[in-house]
């Protein structure tokens, strides 16, 4: 039965942040895509939170909340934003927003 | 008022410019030529007022800018840009006198005003950002001259000369920034003046690379082969009045820098530079006269042709000794007239049959005698013969550079060769033989309003043939100025043996032996 | 048993607080009016606006003074930071505000002014940006971060068109994208270092001599992703473009400046310690940053056929050479930034007016987009004098002088030369020769071509009023006589600079 | 004596700009005259100062004002009257009289009438400036000055290409020589430090042989192109386009032995260097047969008469590069006298044929045209140098010279060039003159000249006689007191004798060969069936030894292609292909990149993540090579790196 320390935790933020850059990367769906955004937000909070444990201060975890807070906020202002754009087109794909280029 | 009287010649054209979007499109004429009559016998004054005997500069101006950073606003005059200014004065002016009725000839005189604001800016100034912002900003009016009055590829050409030189002048500006630097380490403080920078002796090493930067920009603005190309695009496309003004003045500035900064802040370098530039100066005497001679349009005939004498004004240049430090400078003046006076007389027959090329005429002489006269004149003048403004240059010029080298002033004695053949060969072209095409067959001769502006530049072209002193005189003493300060500031051995010691004169016994 | 915590309001210097929070109370007011009475004319919000404004900006004298008499001021638990940066940065931050917002008052109709909530949203972005630059704690400049970046992606997005929506949606996208990088960053500082004021990070990490280097870059890394974001650095600089055409003309004027400067800030307090505890690699990546910056935007803005994009691509270079002072981190650098950008305000602000003067609401057909070359053809034959001032103003982005941004630039490429970076100064130099092209590319359509219509020259000035007018005399002015105001602002820029130790 | 010598200076130049006024106007005859009698002015000037000079005045020095004043160089406009430039003066302005009055009738129904006094005093007065100046400088204006007098008058008939092409011919071969001279002079200067005579000459007494070979290889360069010597020589051939008066006046007795007055100018500098004496000397002596041969066969009698001054300049050069430079002057003015003469009464005959040349359409003018006979014969004779006329005591003094100072082979061309002179000349005349009439056949109507035209050559003609025994002894008594009075005498009387009475009946018998070969009635017009025609030789002589030919196929032709491929492949293809190219490559760039910015939000997104994993890899690599670079290094120093 091994212990779990503190770099098991920063691992599986890495592994999440990795999964959120990805998912930015690949999703097509603007909605997918925010989710992804917010992976890359809480792997950063599931670090915060074991290192703030680790030193035993609490400024990370401070940090860790603030991040929630800011996604929260972040994703309210997304989905207004989305909303929006499926009215006016009735999609989410990103392929359909190209209309500057060059 | 004199005091500020350089000031004055400076700001006093770009103001009447301002003032010139009030006058009516009808009377723009009259107001421009009134504002050059004056602005010239401001600069006729000046010269009036120009102490001859003194060598260093006069009518110096000093007001802080930006102390901080050690930029001020310095201005005078010596000997060497003096005539300079006057000229410019004269060309602006002669320039709106004869201008033709050209579409909004109202915003052409203002930027031809604003244009001799910039021109006469350069000259006087004695602060190398002061000198930068002067030597940038007359590209914006050209611009705008070639570009919205020129020929068919106007636009092409414009762009042309507008980027080339601008990006030549950048690398000089960089250049001029390490100056400062250095200038910076050596005193500790900053100084964009360029009388500090006479002060100051740099070891050979940095002065090589300065010397590069500084070249860059100079060698585009003169043009110098092969960074040359833009300038048959500009005066090809420009309208006669901005290839008069280009010729006369704009491409003097690059010559005229060159005696400024490169000789005086780097006297090791310009003489370690002294050969290769030397063969550049050769390339563009007899390249170019070359390819004048393959030209079929008589303008580009002038145009290559000015790159040919300055060709000889760099050679002077680098000759580093007074007689072709004078010579060059002189012959700066020379060519001005000369080449501005050739770009009339194009304009002048383009006017009439709306064609530069030479196919196109032939029999002139027959049809419009005064004005073969006055073309044969310029024409000999242009190939330098004696008792013409142009000799003078040349002769002193040459002579300068013979101390330095045998085997290449030989080579670019050439000139006198080639710069017949192209010139003779157009003339009769142009002039001689039977008149073939039906339109050359009453073609008016030249009228007063050209007479205008021709008359004084044959003159001139004779006068200061015949009796060069009042103007030699002053450039000689400040050419005796810069050598003496080359000398005293150089280093190594070789320029030390180089650049003559003016006051201790002695006459160099070169035997031919390094010479052949 | 826990004894109460009783913390004494002087150590908190609430004055350290009051110009953030005086945009704050604007902006509550603003939609206590609303609620009150609706559908007032937007001429009294931007009038509020700006009084709140001019209140930030004296309050701001206030605390400059201070400075001036007793150094760096600390608050309310520290983390409040209030030196010559912040300072700096935030007279640039309100003063261009005020004039921006007054672009608000043009002639014709805009979906966006008719919401009050509009400038509310804009006082809250100017108290977020100067939350970010007035701290020196991660968690602080993160929420200022954040506050500025979602109250500017909603007013991208008030503009209302396709476009603009468009342009919302990318830079918020990118902008999530941004935030997760820079918190991951800051958590690896802080895993690194137990602390997330900079200052400590830089102290802790001095202590142990970057024992452990490989970790510093992996957060620095991240850092530089999502402040490249924000500064537009290649290749974080995608949106830029896009989002420049979306917005209007305004509200991309006011992106090319107030943004940009907070994050210079931000990015000056982050790296200049490691550049100048010599982290060869940030060195080295900061200056293929630069170059690769400076010429790709360039090269880019070669090919545009829209002025307000070819806008955007000169901006990301403009950006990428002030980035230069960073790298070289000297004092000199430091106060060229600050003075490069206050020049660049003017001839910005003055240039973009003039595109926001001209705004149509629907296209001719000869006009592909908003502000397509084609537009301006022929312009000084209809509307002499709005031509001239439009080429002073390129001539000014093109580096010419005597105009603004000339002198910015010679005391920017100075400073490389003084910090030994010659290869650095003279790429600086030709990319402005790049540049030349397509700032005179407009002056060609403008001086050089014929009207494509017989317009009478309405067009350029259909969206003007007095005020926008006024603004555009202002920079005008600013751009042309800059070099008379030009020694003061460098001692005033430099003494606050040195004070604050950069 | 010095307003005699502005006289003399400036009469000309009042002549010319007077003329000028009238340029633009209608033929005015009185131009004519007044143009005349200013030159006559300057004549009668000259003679005072002659008379001066000869009296044993002092020499007439002025200083106009300076020209130009630099460094260490000065130069002033300043003129000298010694017993060089007096003799010179006398030549120029005599010959230069009679020819304005001869143009007055010559010019007579041309429209360029007044155009031409203008021209034609303006080269006397940039003659008399290359003559009268004390300095190098000031000699090379009035150098310049004439070839531009001469491209003006040669090219007189601007409407004719052949004449516009031969008047820049002459001005370019002549540019050609003046680099020589130019750079000669810069070598005066930068050794001697001035460019008077007096202080020049003196200083090259102690300079090292070697400079002074160069200065004056390079001075004689520029006295070979006015002079017309080999190579540059087809100038003077084809310059016959010009009227017939400028012949006379600068491509016989004036401009063209500028070159011989160059070189007895500077005899101080060539008596340093004798080797260079004797190049001239020979190259003299081989124009004088070159140009001789080519005068045997050629079907113009203008260009005969300028092949033949071609050889006499030869001859003038052999003298003075053998050191007998007064001879050589005394030639020069004595030849200047009976070719003018020739070439005026050319002239004539050309007039009463309407410009026809060609000698072999002509024949029998002896009846109508008495008095240009009796002149042109007695021309040849002075030409051949018969006793008692001219050239008999110049010419045959510089056989002797040749003689006495053992250069044989120099002596023998000379010798035999004589005989070719007097045939070729009495060719022409006898052509001409004599045997049957050819011309009336041809519809000409010839007629003699008007009387005032006979009388304006008349003195020409007593000069051609008496000139030599009367001027002889007094001449050379006045010249050396400059120039190194050097007697030539045979050793032995008897010897000299054979040598005169040999050399005269050589000649004679070639004039009886010349007379008899083409006074026969049955003269057969050249028209390239005869044998003779055929031949090598005469087709050589005929092509003037395939020179022209030469020079347009392998000097003048490849610079027009040359100019050409640089301009439109080096200038346009390279040098300014580069700079587009630059340009256009930074576009392209741009072109080509800018899908980079494909507007997909999700490629931006890629973009942002891409460069975060390249910072990223860079950053671990980094970390890494700091973390292990002890061992790093120590792998390496194991793998001997």
């Amino acid at each position: 039965m091994m212990e779990i320390g503190l770099n098991h935790y920063l691992v599986l933020s890495t592994i999440l942040f990795t999964i959120g850059l990805v998912g930015v990367m690949r999703r097509k769906n603007l909605l997918l895509l925010f989710f992804a955004t917010e992976i890359l937000l809480n792997a950063v909070n599931v670090a915060f939170a074991a290192i703030s444990h680790y030193y035993g201060d609490l400024t990370g975890q401070m940090f860790a909340f603030f991040v929630i807070a800011i996604a929260a906020s972040e994703l309210a202002v997304g989905l207004g934003l989305l909303i929006l754009w499926h009215k006016r087109h009735g999609s989410i794909d990103l392929d359909t927003m190209t209309s500057m280029r060059g | 008022m004199l005091d500020h009287i350089l000031s004055i010649l400076i700001f006093f054209p770009m103001v009447a410019g301002i003032f010139g979007f009030m006058v009516h499109k009808d009377s723009m004429r009259a107001y421009g030529v009134a504002v050059g009559v004056i602005e010239f016998s401001l600069s006729l004054w000046l010269w009036f007022a120009f102490d001859n005997n003194v060598s260093g500069m006069q009518f110096m101006e000093h007001l802080p800018l930006v102390p901080a950073f050690g930029i001020n606003y310095i201005l005078g005059v010596d000997g060497i840009s003096l005539f300079i200014i006057i000229l410019a004065a004269f060309f602006t002016m002669i320039g709106i006198a004869s201008l033709p009725d050209t579409k909004d000839v109202k915003n052409m005189i203002i930027t031809l005003l604003f244009l001799q604001m910039t021109m006469i800016g350069v000259f006087a100034a004695l602060d190398a950002i002061v000198f930068y912002v002067f030597w940038e900003l007359s590209l914006v009016p050209m611009l705008y001259i070639i570009g919205a009055w020129g020929g068919p590829r106007r636009i092409y050409a414009s762009i042309k000369f507008f980027l080339y030189t601008f990006t030549g002048s950048l690398v000089m500006l960089v250049g001029m920034l390490f100056m400062a630097y250095f200038f910076y380490q050596a005193t500790g403080t900053w100084s964009f003046a360029i009388l500090d920078w006479y002060r100051l002796i740099l070891p050979e090493s940095f002065q090589l690379w300065l010397f590069a930067a500084f070249f860059v920009g100079f060698a585009i603005k003169v043009p110098m082969f092969p960074f040359h190309t833009w300038l048959p695009y500009a005066h090809g496309q420009a309208p006669t009045i901005g290839s008069v003004i280009l010729a006369a003045i704009l491409l003097k500035m690059g010559t005229y820098a060159f005696i400024r900064f490169s000789l005086p802040l780097f006297p090791d370098a310009s003489v370690y530079f002294m050969y290769p530039i030397a063969i550049i100066a050769i390339i563009m005497i007899i390249y170019t006269a070359m390819v004048a001679y393959a030209q079929k349009d008589v303008k580009q005939v002038v145009a290559y042709s000015s790159v040919s004498h300055m060709g000889v004004i760099v050679l002077g240049t680098f000759a580093l000794n007074v007689e072709g430090i004078s010579g060059s400078v002189f012959l700066m003046l020379a060519h001005g007239v000369v080449s501005g006076a050739l770009f009339l007389l194009v304009g002048v027959i383009y006017e009439r049959r709306h064609t530069k090329m030479m196919d196109q005429f032939g029999g002139l002489a027959k049809v419009m005698p005064r004005y073969a006269t006055i073309f044969g004149l310029m024409m000999m003048a242009s190939v330098g013969m004696p008792l013409t403004i142009n000799f003078v240059g040349e002769f002193l010029s040459l002579l300068g550079f013979y101390q330095q080298s045998h085997i290449l002033t030989l080579l670019a004695g050439i000139a006198i060769i080639v710069g017949a053949i192209y010139m003779l060969a157009a003339y009769k072209k142009m002039f001689f033989g039977e008149v073939t095409i039906e339109e050359n067959r009453n073609l008016p001769d030249v009228n007063k309003r050209e007479l205008l502006a021709l008359i004084p530049l044959a003159m001139i072209t004779i006068w200061l043939g015949i009796y060069p002193k009042p103007v030699l005189g002053p450039i000689n003493n400040s050419a005796e100025a810069v050598v003496q300060l080359m000398h005293n500031k150089a280093t190594s051995e070789e320029a030390k043996l180089r650049i003559p010691n003016v006051s201790g004169v002695v006459i160099s016994k070169t035997s031919m032996k390094e010479g052949h | 048993m826990l004894s109460p915590v009783n913390v004494s309001l002087e150590s908190l210097n609430l004055m350290t607080l009051a110009p953030m929070i005086i945009p704050i109370v604007g902006a509550l007011l603003i939609l206590i009016i609303d609620i009150f009475k609706g559908g007032l004319d937007k001429t009294l919000y931007v009038m509020i606006s700006i009084l709140f404004l001019l209140l930030d900006f004296i309050a701001l004298l206030n605390a400059g003074g201070v400075f001036a008499k007793d150094g760096i001021m600390l608050g309310v638990f520290d983390v409040m930071l209030i030196d010559g940066l912040a300072i700096l940065s935030q007279y640039i931050i309100v003063g261009a505000s005020i004039f921006f917002i007054a672009l608000a008052l043009s002639k014709k109709i805009f979906h966006e002014y008719s919401y009050p909530e509009f400038f509310a949203l804009f006082l809250f972005m100017i108290s977020g940006f100067q939350f970010m630059v007035a701290s020196d704690n991660l968690i602080l400049i993160f929420v200022g971060l954040e506050t500025a970046s979602l109250a500017l992606y909603t007013l991208i997005a008030l503009h209302n068109r396709d476009k603009s929506f468009e342009a919302a949606v990318k830079y918020f996208t990118m902008g999530a994208l941004a935030a997760g990088l820079y918190s991951f960053g800051s958590m690896v500082f802080y895993a690194l270092t137990g602390s997330i004021e900079i200052n400590q990070i830089a102290t802790v990490l001095a202590a142990n001599e970057y024992a452990d280097i490989g970790y510093v870059l992996v957060a620095v890394v991240f850092m530089l992703a999502s402040f490249g974001f924000k500064l537009s650095l290649v290749p974080f600089h995608t949106w830029t473009p896009d989002v420049y055409e979306g917005s209007s003309a305004a509200m991309a004027g006011y992106m090319s400046i107030v943004p940009k400067i907070a994050a210079f800030v931000v990015a000056m307090r982050l790296f200049e310690f490691l550049i100048h505890s010599n982290v060869v690699w940030l060195e080295v990546v900061l200056y293929a940053m630069v170059v690769i910056t400076m010429t790709a935007a360039n090269i880019w803005a070669l090919v545009q056929s829209d002025v307000k994009r070819m806008l955007a691509y000169s901006s990301i270079s403009h950006a990428g050479f002030v980035m230069a002072a960073i790298l070289i981190g000297t004092t000199q650098s430091n106060s060229a930034l600050f003075l490069y950008w206050i020049l660049f305000s003017f001839t910005n602000l003055g240039s973009f007016t003039m595109l926001w003067m001209s705004r149509q609401k629907e296209l001719p057909g000869y006009q592909k987009s908003d502000h397509s070359f084609e537009k301006f053809s022929g312009m000084i034959k209809t509307s002499p004098i709005a031509a001239v001032v439009m080429a002073i103003f390129m001539l000014s982005l093109a580096g010419l002088p005597p105009f603004a941004l000339f002198w910015g630039k010679i005391y920017m490429i100075s400073s490389a030369v003084t910090g030994g970076y010659t290869v650095l100064a003279l790429i600086m130099a030709l990319n402005s020769a790049i540049a030349g092209y397509y700032y005179i590319k407009l002056i060609v359509f403008m001086f050089m071509k014929e009207p494509v219509v017989d317009s009478n020259g309405e067009v350029y000035v259909g969206n003007a009023t007095t005020a926008t007018k006024a603004i555009v005399g202002f920079s005008l002015i600013g751009t042309i006589f800059a070099f008379v105001a030009l020694n003061p602002i460098l001692e005033f820029v430099t003494t606050y600079v040195y004070n604050s130790g950069y | 004596m010095e307003k005699y010598l502005y006289i003399a200076l400036f009469a000309p130049l009042v002549s010319s700009l007077f003329a000028a006024l009238f340029t633009a106007t209608p033929k005015k005859q009185f131009v004519g005259i007044v143009a005349s009698l200013l030159i006559f002015s300057a004549f009668v000037a000259s003679t005072i100062l002659l008379t001066h000079v000869l009296g044993g005045g002092e020499i007439v020095h002025v200083e106009l004002m300076t020209w130009m004043e630099t460094g260490n160089l000065y130069i002033p406009f300043g003129f000298v009257v010694d017993e060089i430039s007096i003799t010179m003066m006398m030549v120029v302005t005599l010959v230069s009289t009679i020819v304005h009055i001869y143009s007055i009738g010559y010019m007579d129904h041309d429209t360029g009438f007044n155009r031409f006094f203008s021209y034609l005093s303006a080269f006397v007065f940039s003659m008399m400036i290359l003559v009268m100046s004390d300095n190098f400088a000031g000699l090379f204006i009035g150098w310049e000055g004439v070839g531009l007098c001469s491209w003006l008058l040669i090219g007189f008939w601007y409407h004719k290409e052949s004449a516009t092409w031969a008047a820049n011919e002459a001005f370019i071969m002549n540019r050609v020589a003046d680099l020589g001279m130019l750079i000669g002079i810069f070598l005066v200067f930068w050794n001697t430090g001035t460019l008077q005579y007096d202080g020049a000459f003196a200083a090259m007494a102690n300079l090292d042989t070697e400079t002074l070979t160069w200065i004056g290889i390079f001075l004689f360069i520029g006295a070979m192109g006015k002079s017309a010597q080999f190579p540059l020589h087809t100038w003077l051939a084809d310059a016959m386009e010009g009227p017939t008066p400028v012949s006379a006046l600068i491509h016989a007795a004036t401009m063209v032995t500028a070159g011989v007055y160059l070189v007895v100018r500077s005899n101080e500098l060539y008596a340093l260097i004798p080797n260079v004496g004797l190049f001239i000397a020979s190259l003299g002596a081989f124009v004088a047969i070159f140009a001789a041969t080519m005068a045997l066969v050629n079907r113009d009698i203008k260009r005969v008469i300028a092949y033949s001054t071609l050889s006499q300049l030869g001859y003038m050069f052999a003298a003075a590069g053998l050191g007998a430079y007064w001879v050589a002057l005394f030639h020069l003015m004595a030849h200047a006298f009976f070719k003018a003469l020739l070439f005026l009464g050319g002239g004539n005959v050309m007039h009463a044929l309407s410009n026809e040349l060609d000698p072999f359409k002509m024949g029998g003018l002896g009846k109508t045209m008495k008095g240009t006979m009796i002149m042109m014969t007695l021309a040849s004779v002075a030409l051949a140098g018969i006793f008692p006329l001219a050239g008999f005591f110049s010419k045959d003094l510089i056989l002797e010279v040749a003689f006495v100072d053992h250069h044989f082979i120099i002596y023998t061309v000379l010798l035999l060039t004589a005989g070719l002179t007097a045939f070729y000349s009495f060719r022409i005349i006898a052509l001409i003159f004599h045997g049957e009439d050819r011309h009336t056949a041809l519809g000409f109507h010839p007629h003699e000249a008007y009387k005032f035209m006979l009388v304006a050559m008349s003195p020409l003609l007593i000069l051609a006689i008496i000139a030599g025994f009367t001027f002889k002894m007094p001449y050379f008594e006045m010249v050396t007191q400059l120039l190194p009075a050097t007697e030539y005498h045979v050793h032995s009387q008897v010897a000299y004798w054979i040598m005169t009475i040999g050399t005269q009946l050589f000649v004679i018998a070639s004039i009886f060969f010349a007379y008899k070969k083409y006074m026969s009635p049955s003269i057969k017009v050249p028209d390239g069936t005869s044998k003779m025609e055929n031949s090598f030789a005469y087709k050589l002589l005929i092509n003037q030894y395939y020179i022209p030919y030469f020079y347009e196929e392998y000097l003048v032709k490849p610079y027009r292609e040359l100019s050409t491929i640089l301009w439109e492949k080096v200038d346009q293809k390279i040098v300014d292909a580069t700079v587009d190219g630059i340009a256009g490559l930074i576009h392209a760039t741009g072109e080509n990149t800018r899908d980079m910015q494909s507007g997909n939000l999700s490629t931006m997104l890629k973009w942002m993540v891409a460069g975060t994993i390249v910072l990223l890899s860079l950053a671990v690599v980094f970390g890494l090579s700091v973390r292990y670079s002890g061992e790093i290094t120590t792998i390496l120093s194991g793998l001997g790196v």
